[in-house]
C-alpha cells in the first residue's frame, strides 16, 4: 500500500476561554488515502470541525494550543512547518468547503474574480495549473485563470459557465453557490478536500446532487476527502470510511459498511438508535440521556462513560485504546470484545 | 365522520413586490390554492423545502398573517370572521413550537414567567390565581421532563434540548387542542431530537393533542405522522397516508424527494 | 420519558450572578474603561461637592479681587487668576456642576423623548411610523448646533433654557436607535410566540420588546454624556447659554481668549477639565458597550 | 439607478418644506422680539412698528411663511434685519469658505482615518493598536474650540509659523472669483503666493475640525475590518491559500469601507453644522460665523437660510453616499 495522503497521530488540542482550558481534541488518529471519502461524524461540540481546521492550521493561536501529536500531510508534519509553507499548501494541495454557501462567498465581488484569485494564488506555487507558458505576463495569466474558472464551473455542473462568471454571489441559488465553492476548492487541483458540513444548509434534493458531485470528483481525480457531518445518513450514502467522534475522541472508525451494519461502540449504537428509520415504530425511538461532558474538566477514563449503558468501574480508570476488531474496523471501548461475543453467541 | 379540527380551504397568499433602492421586485406568490384538512387527534405532517411556503402557511393558521384568498377554519369557524375577543380565545387552543429554541424564549424572562405567560394572558378563560399558575407551571415542567427547580432560571442556562422542552411547556400552558410544530427538532442533535420526538409522542397519547408538524426532514415526518402533505413552491403536490406516500409516491417531485433521503443504510 | 430525568441541571449555581461576574470580569479586563470609570467618579464627585470644596468659594459666587489680576499659577492659585482676579481653579471646580448637570439633563430629556418616539414608531408601524420617522429625519437634517443655538437664543439665557434647547436637537438619534432596535426585536421569534399566545400589544411592548432594548440605550446614553457636555460648553463658548458670573467651562474659555497668549493659563484649566470629563465618559461608555452590547463589540 | 437618483432628488422638496416650517416655527413662535433688537436700544415704539411693517413681520405667521416660500422659488431667502442685505447674497458669499474648510477636514479625516483603521485592525491587541485607541477616544473627547485655541497658542503665537486666523491677509488681493474656493481660484489665477497663504490659513482650522471625524472613521474602520475578518468568506479565502495582503486589501477593505461610508455621510452633516465653533475661534469668514452673529441678534432670516442650505447639503451628501454604497456593494443594487 502506498503512503497515506494524510496521517493524524495522537493529536491533542486545547482551546482556552474565560472558564479555563478545554481539552477539545484528545488523541485523534486518522489516516486518509487517495480515493477514500472519510466521514467524520458526531454531534455538535465533539471536535469534528476543529479537526478539519487543524489540518490546514486555520485555528488562531491563542486560544488554540497543540499539546502533542502530528498531522502528516504527504509525509510532512503540518504542525512543524513554518506557517508560510502551510499557506502555500492551502488551496493548492488542500481544498476546503464550508457549511453555509451564502456567507462563504464574498458578496462584493463577481464569482469569476473570486475563482481567478484562488487560481492565481495556487498558480504562484504551481504554474502548471494555469496551462499557459511559464513566462506569460500578468494579463495572459489572468486570462488563463479565467478560462480555467469557466472550465471548473462547467465541471461542477453550472450551466452557461462563461456568462455566470460575471454574476455576483447573490444571483445564485444556495445549491449553485455551493457548487461555486466546490469549484473554488478544486481549482488548485488539491489532493485532499476537506468539506465541513457542505450540505447542512441545503435542501434534501440539492444535498443529494452535491454529494453525488463530491463522489464523482473523487472518482475522477483520485483525491482524498474528509466529509465532516452530523448526519449518519449522509455518511452512509457518500463515504467509503467513517470515524465517529465523541467529546474530542474518535470512538469508532472503519469502512462505512462495517461500522453502519455492525456498530461496535456503544455511542455509535446509541447514535444510530436515535435516528428514525423506516422500521422504527412510533414511540420506539431511543434518545440518549445526559449531555456532552464539560471538556475543561472531562470525566476520567472513557469520556462517554457517564452516559453509557454499559459502564463498569474499569471504564473510568483510563482512556480506552482503539481495539482492532478486524477489517480495519476499530472501536475505543474496553468491553467491545465481550459485547461482540455476546452478540455472536 | 367527525368534523376536522383544522381545514385549510383553497388558501393563496401573494406578497406584493418590495420597493428597493433601484426599482421594484416582482410580487411573490407564496401559496397557491392549498387545501388541507386535519382530523382531531392525528399527526399531520407538512413537508416542504425552503421557499415552499411552509412558513407562510403556519403564520396564516396562527392568524399572524391573512391569506390573500381562501379560508382557514378551526372547528368549522372561519378565522377571518372571528371578533378580536373570539380570536384571543382561539389562541389559547392553537399553540406553536418554533424551530429555534435559542430565539424563541425571551432572554429577560425566567422560566416561570415564560411558562405562566399564557395563563396570565388567558386569565379570563383559565381563571388561575398566582399560586395556581406557579403550581401548574411546575406540573408542566415535570410533564416535559424538567422540574420545579428550574422555575427561577433564565433561558440562557439551558441546553437546546431543554429549551425546546420549555417551549413545549409554554405551548401546553393554555391547554391547547392543536399544536403547530414548526421544525421543532431540526436545530437539535440527533440524540436530543430523539428525546424530543419521544416526548411529543408521549404527550399526544396522554393529552389527546392534534399535531400539525411542519418539517423538511422526511425521516422525522415518517416517524411521527400518520398523514403527510408535500408542498413545493406554494402548491400542494401530494397528500396521503404516510406509508403510502413513502412506499409508493405518485408524483415525480415526491419520488425525487423520497429518493434523495439519506437513509442510514449502506447502498447496495 | 424516563431517559430525560437525568439530563443535568444547568451548571451554574445561580445564573444571574454568574452573568454579572462575567460582565464585571470583561469590564475590568479593559484597563481603559476602569480608568474611565475612575475619571467619571472624580467628575461626579466635583459635580456634587465642587462648589463647597473650592478654595475661594466667595469668588465662585461672583466676588472679584482686582488686586490679584492675571497672576500666573502659584501655590495659592494652582491655575492662576483671571482678569477679575478670581481663582481659576475654584471657578473650574464649581463649573463641573453646571456642565455635568446640563449634560445629564440633555441626555435624559433626549432619551425620554427619543425612546418614546422611537418605540411608538417602531411598534405601531405603518402610517404612524412613517410620519414620526419623517419628522425625526427632518430634525436630523437641521444642523443640531445651529438649531440649539437658535432655540437657546430665542428662549433667552439661563441654565434650564439651554438644556431644553440642546435636548430638542438631541432626541432624534435616540428615536432612530430605539426604532431600529424595536423593529429588530419585533421580528424575534419570542415576540412571534407571544403574539401566538394572544398577548396584548401593550404586554408585548413592555414585557418582550422594551426590556431587550434597554442595553443599547444605556450604552448610547453613556457615550452621549461626553458629547452633551461638549455641546453645552460650545454654546457657552459662543456666548449663548449660561451667563457669568455662573461659572461654566465654555464661558470661562471664551473669556480667556481675549488674553492670549500672555495670560494663557486662564484657558488651560477650563479646557483641560472639559477634555478630561468628556474623555472619562467616553472611556466608560466604550467599556459599557463591550459589556452590555456584545453585538456592537469592537 | 437613474430612477433612484431622480426619486431621491424629488424627495428634497418635502424636506425643504419641512425644514422651513420647523425653522419658521422656532423663529416666530418662541419668545423674543427681534425687531426691537434690530431697531436699536433707543428706538421708539413707532420706529419699531415701522420696521416690523417694512419686513412684513406684523402679518400673521402663516402669511409670512407663504411669502417666504414664494420667495424661495425665486432664490430669495429673505432679507437680514440686521444688515438689511438679501440673505441669499450673504450665503453665496460665505458658503464657499465653509465648504472649503469642511472638504479639507473631511479629506484629512478620510485619507488618514481609513488606512489607520485598517492598520490598527491588523495590529489588533498589540501596543500600536492600544495607543491609537487611546488617541482616538482622546481625539473625540477634545473640544474643537479648545484644540483650536491650543493650536493658535502654539503655532501662531509662540512659534509664529502660521497665521492666527482669517482666510487671507487684508493686504493680499484675492484672485478673481471663479469657484469661490480660494485654493482653487488662486491656482486658476496662477497666483502661488496667494495659494500658499490660503493653505497656511486653512491648516489649523482644518486640523481642528478633522480630528474628531478622523478618530471616528478610524474606529469605525477598525471595527468593521475586524468584523469582516471574522466573516466566513474570509475564512474560505484563507483556507484556499489567498495571500494575506490580498485578503486584507481586496476581500476585507472593500466590505469594511462600505460599512464606514455611512459614518462619513453623517459626519459630513456634522461638520457642516459644526463649523460654527471653529469659525469663531479662527475668525473664518464662513456660514457658521454668519449664523452666530445672526443668532445672537435674533435675526432669524439668515438663520433659517443657513439651516436650509446646510440641511440640503447634508441630504445631498447622503444621497451621494448611498449611490457610492450601491457601487461598492452590488447586493444593494438589486434588493
Amino acid at each position: 500500500m502506498d503512503a497515506p495522503l494524510l496521517a493524524i497521530r495522537d493529536l491533542h488540542l486545547t482551546m482556552s476561554s474565560f472558564d479555563g482550558e478545554a481539552h477539545v481534541l484528545n488523541g485523534i488518529e486518522l489516516t486518509v488515502r487517495r480515493g477514500e471519502i472519510w466521514g467524520l461524524v458526531g454531534e455538535s461540540g465533539c471536535g469534528k470541525s476543529l479537526t478539519g481546521l487543524s489540518i490546514s492550521r486555520l485555528l488562531p493561536s491563542p486560544p488554540a494550543r497543540y499539546l502533542r501529536g502530528e498531522i502528516r500531510f504527504e509525509g510532512r508534519d503540518m504542525l512543524k512547518l513554518p506557517i508560510s509553507a502551510v499557506v502555500a499548501l492551502r488551496g493548492k494541495k488542500i481544498g476546503m468547503i464550508f457549511q453555509d454557501p451564502t456567507t462563504n462567498l464574498n458578496p462584493a465581488y463577481r464569482i469569476g474574480e473570486q475563482l481567478v484569485d484562488v487560481a492565481l494564488a495556487a498558480a504562484s506555487h504551481d504554474p502548471t495549473i494555469l496551462d499557459c507558458p511559464p513566462r506569460a505576463g500578468r494579463r495572459e495569466r489572468k486570462r488563463a485563470a479565467r478560462r480555467l474558472a469557466a472550465a471548473m464551473l462547467d465541471r461542477v455542473g453550472i450551466p452557461n459557465p462563461e456568462a455566470r462568471l460575471d454574476n455576483y454571489p447573490h444571483e445564485f441559488s444556495g445549491g449553485m453557490r455551493q457548487r461555486v465553492l466546490i469549484a473554488m476548492a478544486l481549482i488548485g487541483r488539491p489532493d485532499l478536500l476537506i468539506a465541513d458540513e457542505p450540505t447542512t444548509a441545503l435542501d434534501v434534493s440539492v444535498q443529494a446532487q452535491i454529494l453525488k458531485l463530491l463522489k464523482g470528483t473523487v472518482a475522477d481525480h483520485d483525491i482524498g476527502v474528509i466529509l465532516i457531518t452530523h448526519n449518519l445518513g449522509v455518511v452512509a450514502q457518500t463515504c467509503t470510511n467513517v470515524a465517529v467522534m465523541y467529546a474530542g475522541n474518535i470512538v469508532e472508525s472503519g469502512p462505512v459498511a462495517e461500522v453502519i451494519e455492525r456498530p461496535a461502540h456503544p455511542y455509535t449504537r446509541a447514535l444510530m438508535a436515535a435516528i428514525p428509520t423506516k422500521e422504527t415504530r412510533r414511540g420506539a425511538l431511543q434518545g440518549l440521556g445526559g449531555t456532552v461532558p464539560n471538556l475543561i474538566a472531562p470525566p476520567p477514563g472513557c469520556r462517554f462513560a457517564p452516559r453509557c449503558p454499559l459502564t463498569i468501574p474499569a471504564c473510568t480508570r483510563a482512556l480506552p485504546p482503539a481495539v482492532d476488531i478486524g477489517a480495519g474496523h476499530t472501536a475505543a471501548c474496553i468491553r467491545v470484545e465481550e459485547e461482540r461475543a455476546a452478540v455472536h453467541a | 365522520m367527525p368534523e376536522p379540527i383544522l381545514v385549510i380551504d383553497n388558501v393563496s397568499k401573494v406578497y406584493p413586490g418590495r420597493r428597493g433602492m433601484f426599482g421594484r421586485s416582482a410580487e411573490v406568490q407564496a401559496l397557491k390554492g392549498i387545501s388541507i384538512a386535519v382530523d382531531r387527534g392525528e399527526s399531520f405532517g407538512l413537508v416542504g423545502e425552503s421557499g415552499s411556503g411552509k412558513t407562510t402557511l403556519t403564520r396564516s393558521i396562527l392568524h399572524l398573517e391573512q391569506p390573500t384568498s381562501g379560508r382557514i377554519l378551526f372547528e368549522g369557524r372561519d378565522l377571518a370572521t372571528l371578533s378580536g375577543a373570539e380570536l384571543r380565545r382561539l389562541r389559547a387552543r392553537v399553540q406553536i413550537v418554533f424551530q429555534d429554541p435559542y430565539a424563541s424564549l425571551n432572554p429577560r424572562m425566567t422560566v416561570q414567567d415564560i411558562v405562566t405567560e399564557p395563563m396570565v394572558v388567558h386569565q379570563d378563560v383559565l381563571g388561575l390565581g398566582g399560586r395556581q399558575r406557579t403550581e401548574r407551571a411546575a406540573e408542566l415542567l415535570s410533564l416535559v421532563g424538567l422540574g420545579p427547580q428550574h422555575l427561577r432560571r433564565y433561558p440562557h442556562e439551558f441546553s437546546g434540548g431543554q429549551r425546546q422542552r420549555i417551549c413545549i411547556a409554554r405551548a401546553l400552558a393554555s391547554g391547547p387542542e392543536l399544536l403547530l410544530l414548526d421544525e421543532p427538532t431540526s436545530a437539535l442533535d440527533v440524540s436530543v431530537q430523539a428525546q424530543v420526538l419521544n416526548l411529543l409522542c408521549d404527550l399526544q397519547d396522554r393529552l389527546g393533542l392534534t399535531y400539525f408538524f411542519i418539517s423538511h426532514d422526511l425521516a422525522v415526518v415518517r416517524y411521527l405522522c400518520s398523514r403527510v402533505a408535500l408542498i413545493y413552491r406554494g402548491e400542494l403536490v401530494e397528500e396521503g397516508e404516510t406509508g403510502r406516500i413513502f412506499d409508493a409516491p405518485e408524483t415525480e417531485y415526491a419520488q425525487m424527494l423520497i429518493g434523495a433521503m439519506p437513509e442510514v443504510s449502506v447502498p447496495r | 420519558m424516563t431517559d430525560l430525568a437525568h439530563e443535568p441541571a444547568p451548571a451554574a449555581e445561580s445564573g444571574g450572578s454568574d452573568r454579572l461576574r462575567r460582565a464585571l470580569f470583561r469590564f475590568r479586563q479593559s484597563r481603559l474603561s476602569v480608568i474611565g470609570a475612575v475619571i467619571v467618579g472624580i467628575v461626579l464627585f466635583f459635580t456634587i461637592f465642587g462648589t463647597f470644596l473650592a478654595p475661594y468659594p466667595d469668588q465662585v459666587a461672583g466676588a472679584v479681587d482686582t488686586a490679584a489680576r492675571f497672576q500666573p499659577p502659584s501655590a495659592a492659585h494652582p491655575f492662576g487668576t483671571n482678569e477679575l482676579g478670581q481663582d481659576v481653579l475654584s471657578l473650574v471646580m464649581a463649573g463641573t456642576t453646571v456642565s455635568v448637570l446640563a449634560g445629564f439633563g440633555v441626555v435624559l430629556i433626549g432619551t425620554v423623548i427619543g425612546t418614546l418616539v422611537g418605540a411608538v414608531a417602531g411598534f405601531a408601524g405603518g402610517w404612524t411610523d412613517e410620519a414620526l420617522m419623517r419628522f425625526t429625519d427632518l430634525t436630523l437634517t437641521i444642523p443640531s448646533l445651529i438649531l440649539a443655538m437658535a432655540i437657546a437664543a430665542a428662549l433667552g439665557p439661563g441654565f434650564v433654557n439651554m438644556v431644553i434647547a440642546i435636548s430638542l436637537s438631541w432626541w432624534p438619534g435616540y428615536a432612530r436607535l430605539v426604532r431600529g432596535e424595536v423593529l429588530a426585536a419585533r421580528e424575534e421569534t419570542y415576540v412571534t410566540a407571544a403574539r401566538a399566545i394572544g398577548a396584548s400589544p401593550r404586554r408585548i411592548l413592555f414585557r418582550h420588546i422594551l426590556p431587550n432594548v434597554v442595553s443599547p440605550i444605556i450604552v448610547k446614553m453613556s457615550l452621549d454624556m461626553g458629547f452633551a457636555i461638549l455641546t453645552v460648553a460650545g454654546l457657552g463658548f459662543i456666548g449663548i447659554g449660561v451667563r457669568p458670573p455662573t461659572p461654566e467651562w465654555g464661558t470661562l474659555l471664551s473669556l480667556s481668549r481675549s488674553y492670549m497668549p500672555d495670560y494663557w493659563w486662564t484657558a488651560m484649566a477650563p479646557g483641560m477639565a472639559m477634555f478630561l470629563a468628556v474623555f472619562g465618559f467616553n472611556l466608560l461608555g466604550d467599556g459599557l458597550r463591550d459589556v452590555l452590547d456584545p453585538k456592537a463589540r469592537r | 439607478m437613474l430612477y433612484f437618483t431622480v426619486r431621491r432628488i424629488l424627495l428634497l422638496i418635502p424636506v425643504i418644506i419641512g425644514l422651513t416650517i420647523i425653522m419658521f416655527a422656532i423663529a416666530r413662535l418662541l419668545p423674543g422680539d427681534p425687531v426691537a433688537l434690530a431697531a436699536g436700544p433707543n428706538a421708539t415704539q413707532a420706529e419699531i412698528d415701522a420696521l416690523a411693517q417694512q419686513f412684513g413681520l406684523d402679518q400673521p405667521v402663516w402669511s409670512q411663511y407663504l411669502r417666504y416660500v414664494g420667495g424661495l422659488m425665486h432664490g430669495d431667502f429673505g432679507t437680514s434685519l440686521l444688515t438689511r442685505r438679501p440673505v441669499a447674497a450673504d450665503i453665496a458669499a460665505y458658503l464657499p469658505a465653509t465648504l472649503e474648510l469642511v472638504f479639507a477636514a473631511m479629506f484629512l479625516a478620510v485619507a488618514l482615518g481609513i488606512p489607520l483603521g485598517l492598520l490598527t485592525a491588523v495590529w489588533r491587541n498589540r501596543w500600536p493598536d492600544y495607543v491609537s485607541q487611546v488617541f482616538a477616544i482622546g481625539a473625540i473627547s477634545m473640544p474643537r474650540f479648545f484644540l483650536g485655541l491650543l493650536l493658535q497658542l502654539c503655532f501662531a503665537m509662540w512659534l509664529m509659523w502660521l497665521p492666527l486666523g482669517g482666510q487671507l491677509p487684508i493686504i493680499m488681493i484675492p484672485p478673481p472669483r471663479v469657484t469661490g474656493f480660494l485654493l482653487v481660484d488662486s491656482l486658476l489665477a496662477g497666483d502661488t503666493q496667494v495659494f500658499r497663504s490660503a493653505l497656511a490659513h486653512l491648516a489649523m482650522p482644518a486640523v481642528a475640525m478633522s480630528l474628531s471625524p478622523l478618530a471616528t472613521i478610524m474606529r469605525m474602520m477598525r471595527a468593521s475590518t475586524i468584523e469582516v475578518m471574522q466573516q466566513d468568506y474570509v475564512t474560505t479565502a484563507r483556507a484556499l491559500g489567498l495571500p494575506k495582503r490580498k485578503i486584507l486589501f481586496k476581500c476585507v477593505a472593500r466590505n469594511a469601507i462600505s460599512a464606514t461610508l455611512t459614518v462619513i455621510g453623517l459626519y459630513f452633516g456634522w461638520l457642516l453644522g459644526g463649523t460654527v465653533l471653529v469659525e469663531t475661534v479662527f475668525d473664518w469668514p464662513g456660514l457658521g460665523l454668519y449664523a452666530t452673529k445672526a443668532i445672537v441678534s435674533q435675526d432669524m432670516m439668515p438663520v433659517i437660510g443657513v439651516a436650509l442650505v446646510i440641511g440640503l447639503l447634508f441630504v445631498f451628501a447622503n444621497l451621494v453616499i448611498d449611490l457610492l454604497y450601491g457601487v461598492i456593494n452590488p447586493k444593494v443594487r438589486y434588493s
